[in-house]
């Protein structure tokens, strides 16, 4: 993982958003406020701004540097979230000296378990930790495994659509939508959806290499 | 979408422009990141109290900010929370030692954005959080109600203790006794539009209402035909009456909030008929606010709020303010 | 039709006296025939102001009773002008024997209403007639122009002056004064509804806006497609200027008046537009007012009123107010 | 002309103005404020409502009841207006000793001259002053020439007729419509077409007789 490579993945999670960006707006006005594409959209297109600032830089400052614009950049419970997990990957140790995809992995778990602590909401509370869980715990028990990239990344893309769907049926018990109570049933979450299309354009972007 | 906006971008931007412009007395505007502050700065030794929140709910919260009020005020997107660059530029500028309150409506982007910036922060500080929403059910398990048009009052009520010097943690409790005091739930007539989406973020029928509607267009408890404005009133009141509570003869507050799009003299019969219905139930109202306060764009619809009164809370009601919204005794 | 109102006939009185409770320190509330007062008599040699107009304007006149501005107001039914009966009973109120003065905006039906009263009123009295409204050509040998927002101005700098013991024709000659160097213009972008009718006066497509439009929702100059903010706002300040034709470094009072249905947050964008327009023409911007305060029922849309400053003019727009509406320095 | 003839015919105007309610409310809506419809019907529906007041009266008496009624009641341009010319008929010298044919026209054309003083507009400026003037001037001359009160009724009738659909094509010069300039053009005026159906019951009524 260099930064280049974020940039690039930037780059190619948002023609991905873009392309569903009806979609996704209207999964947060169904039961939330509407704001998650906006949010997410500014969020990407900022960080790609960053590209002639951190592309020079060692990757754990451009990291930050991104965490930085996203956190300050986006606003709502995405931008916190968001910020979150990539200030936290930021900290990752000795990442300056490279990251293969163990630590790769390793980083984007503490992430996610720091985004989990940011939000208190755990796997089944109808939010986008219903992907980010499951994708991190399918990818850390394939790489201690030791099982091929390829294989664990395509499991993930699975497991990303498979917790995505889940949010269907689920009661929420987090952010916006909770305010609904049975209301909310019948409609995936936004924050669900747009984190696992980044996740399957991260993931297929790297198989197909 | 029929605004007065030029570009979706530059909506918020023009909009602050404007205000700090109009009320040069009373604020500065701050841009990149965005916060409004008093146009003097806190004097020393007083607590600086902070809000914030997604725009769209003006004059909340930068009209709130001044003499007997907030310090400051970090307006986020239209209906996004702010973040945290914000609240920490401007904690820089109006803390004076005393410490910084930020008074933060229960969202969880609200609440995880005050938190990483209080989490931030070098100087001492406390949040008081609202959430007088009735229409939701309450829960620790869940995220909890919303905070709606009660933030008005506590930003009002406190801000008149840490004008008369009250401590970080004395405002912090005041604060936390309104909100807790506080019981809201409101209706809309229709939708709003935000500028960035260009169209309604929800339908409602010729003849349909959002009853206990969010102040963010978010679904209320239910989906229902239009009725007589006094049954709207008795159905509102009676969900915070059941919330709160009150013992008969208990002096309350009652505060008439106009979503945006709600004329002034429907919001006055709204506090008739509020009057009427409380009569009825032996519930004094010895305070009151009527005005479009915490709004959502240009939603019609209105809110009710009411608050337990004490003679604390009385007393840091009455006393002076001075705000662009808000302004009495000076 | 969506309002809180619960039959038409009721509206206004219930609004009324909603209104009257909610301000039961500043304002009175008498019914049949209906007028408002102060809640304090009018000191002895004090003029009385009075205005009245139909109702659906608010808080014009009602919410501009009060110290430093209207003696009494007399509301007539929505968008019908009051009857003399009301005028005569106001002014026996209120009139401590230096005389009345009415303030009435320029539609015939006031007009003569207000005409009637003063015919049949013993004591002395005079009439500012306020004809503000570009949109509409001025000419001897018609009605003329119409009494817009400008309305809301003259009722504050006339009441200073009465407050600060000017006499009987001094007012009128200071009300005559401002309504001259007064240019207003507005444009809607929905109709509104009165409650007797039950639909909207008139029919907007979803990417209209009448522009010149009255406070009733009378056409206006042309029907036109919605364009930006910064452009509406140059058009109406443009046909202002060329009535008013300000000297460049003229300072001036810019007054963004919302018609009911348009939040702040707009208003304050129109504000900054305008200002950079008026920037751009050397015109410069001494004060100001922002907010609903001359209003069509739910209307979406805004006026601009532009009002050339002098000495007298400044002293008695800053000095202190104390209405539902408008207050300041006490 | 008795106290029972007016409330009688205030009745049978209440018949005709609510038939055409729909189309008044629309003419005030094109060129005015839409609320002359309900100015009138609650004009007409106190009137009626004095009934038990006035019945007994002198009819001087029970005009001016009328008159303050119909001025305190309605408001706006038309209770001035209508209020003036009751007002004026009230003052009527001897009318409490009878009115007949001719004293009645005579009162009237007495609170025609009134109104048009309170509105100062002339024929021709798109009111109902289109309709009272030539009515009032078609009564007087009749009456002056010893005609058959049916035949100058019936003339009467079709002058207010005429002088309504006049109002189609003027330009406005006085009244909310003033406002419109060339706008107003193509729509009759609201009080014009009020004024004309009353003066036609009233006058339709009598030559029934
Ligand atoms: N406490 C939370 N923990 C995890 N995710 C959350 C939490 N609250 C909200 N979210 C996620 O954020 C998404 C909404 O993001 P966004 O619309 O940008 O913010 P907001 O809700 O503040 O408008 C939701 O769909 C949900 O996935
Ligand atoms: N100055 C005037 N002289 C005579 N008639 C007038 C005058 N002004 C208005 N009118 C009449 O009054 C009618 C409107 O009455 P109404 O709608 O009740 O009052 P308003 O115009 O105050 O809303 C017009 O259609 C016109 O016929
Ligand atoms: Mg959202
Ligand atoms: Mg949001
Ligand atoms: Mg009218
Ligand atoms: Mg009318």
């Amino acid at each position: 993982m260099s930064v280049n490579f974020l940039i690039n993945q930037a780059k190619l999670i948002q023609e991905v958003i873009d392309a569903h960006a009806l979609e996704i707006e209207k999964l947060d006005q169904e039961i939330g406020d509407g704001d998650h594409i906006f949010n997410v959209q500014r969020g990407i297109k900022l960080v790609i701004e960053l590209e002639p600032t951190i592309k020079e830089l060692p990757i754990s400052k451009a990291l930050n540097q991104i965490a930085m614009k996203v956190l300050s950049g986006i606003g709502g419970s995405s931008g916190a979230l968001f910020g979150t997990l990539f200030m936290t990957m930021a900290k990752g140790e000795n990442i300056d000296e490279g990251v293969d995809y163990k630590k790769a992995i390793e980083i984007f778990s503490l992430g996610v378990e720091a985004v989990k602590q940011r939000g208190k909401a755990d796997v089944g509370e109808k939010t986008m930790m219903d992907v980010l869980i499951p994708v991190a715990n399918c990818l850390q028990d394939g790489i201690q495994n030791n099982r091929d990239i390829n294989e664990i990344l395509t499991e993930a893309v699975q497991v990303a659509e498979d917790g995505m769907l889940s949010t269907k049926d689920l009661l929420a018990t987090k952010g916006r939508a909770s305010f609904l109570g049975e209301r909310a049933k019948g409609h995936i979450d936004p924050g669900a959806r747009s984190s696992q299309l980044m996740i399957k354009t991260v993931c297929e972007s790297v198989i197909k290499k | 979408m029929k605004k007065f906006m030029n570009t979706s971008d530059d909506f918020l931007k023009e909009s602050l422009q404007g205000f700090g412009a109009a009320h040069q007395d009373i604020v500065s505007v701050y841009y990149d990141p965005n916060f409004i502050t008093r146009s003097q700065s806190t004097k020393e030794g007083k607590v600086a109290l902070i809000s914030g929140g997604g725009s769209g709910h003006e004059p909340m919260h930068g009209g709130l900010v001044g003499h007997g009020m907030l310090d400051a005020a970090c307006p986020g997107f239209v209906f996004s929370s702010p973040t945290p660059d914000q609240m920490l530029a401007a904690a820089e500028k109006v803390d004076s030692g005393a410490g910084v309150l930020f008074i933060v409506k229960n969202y969880s982007g609200d609440v995880m954005n005050f938190q990483m910036a209080s989490e931030m922060m070098q100087s001492p500080n406390e949040s008081v959080l609202t959430n007088d929403d009735v229409a939701v059910e309450d829960s620790s398990f869940t995220t909890g109600r919303r905070g709606v048009a009660a933030t008005v009052l506590v930003e009002k009520i406190v801000g008149s203790l840490a004008e008369h010097g009250g401590s970080l943690q004395e405002c912090k409790s005041l604060g936390d006794k309104v909100n807790k005091n506080s019981g809201s739930m409101g209706v809309a007539f229709s939708s709003c539009t935000v500028p960035a989406a260009g169209k309604p973020t929800f339908e409602l029928g010729f003849d349909e209402m959002e009853f206990g509607v969010g102040i963010h267009g978010e679904p209320g408890r239910r989906r229902d035909k239009i009725k007589p404005a006094q049954d709207i009133t008795n159905e509102l009141l009676e969900a915070i009456i059941e919330d709160l509570k009150p013992n008969s003869n208990e002096e309350m507050l009652l505060f008439i909030n106009g979503m945006g799009g709600t004329p002034l003299t429907e919001l006055y019969l709204v506090f008739d008929n509020a009057k009427k219905f409380l009569d009825s139930k032996n519930i004094k109202i010895s305070r009151s606010l009527v005005g479009n306060y915490c709004t959502s764009l240009e939603m019609q619809g209105a809110s009710i709020t009411l608050t337990k009164l004490d003679e604390e809370i009385v007393k840091h009601w009455d006393s002076k303010v001075h705000t662009a919204a808000m302004r009495w005794g000076m």
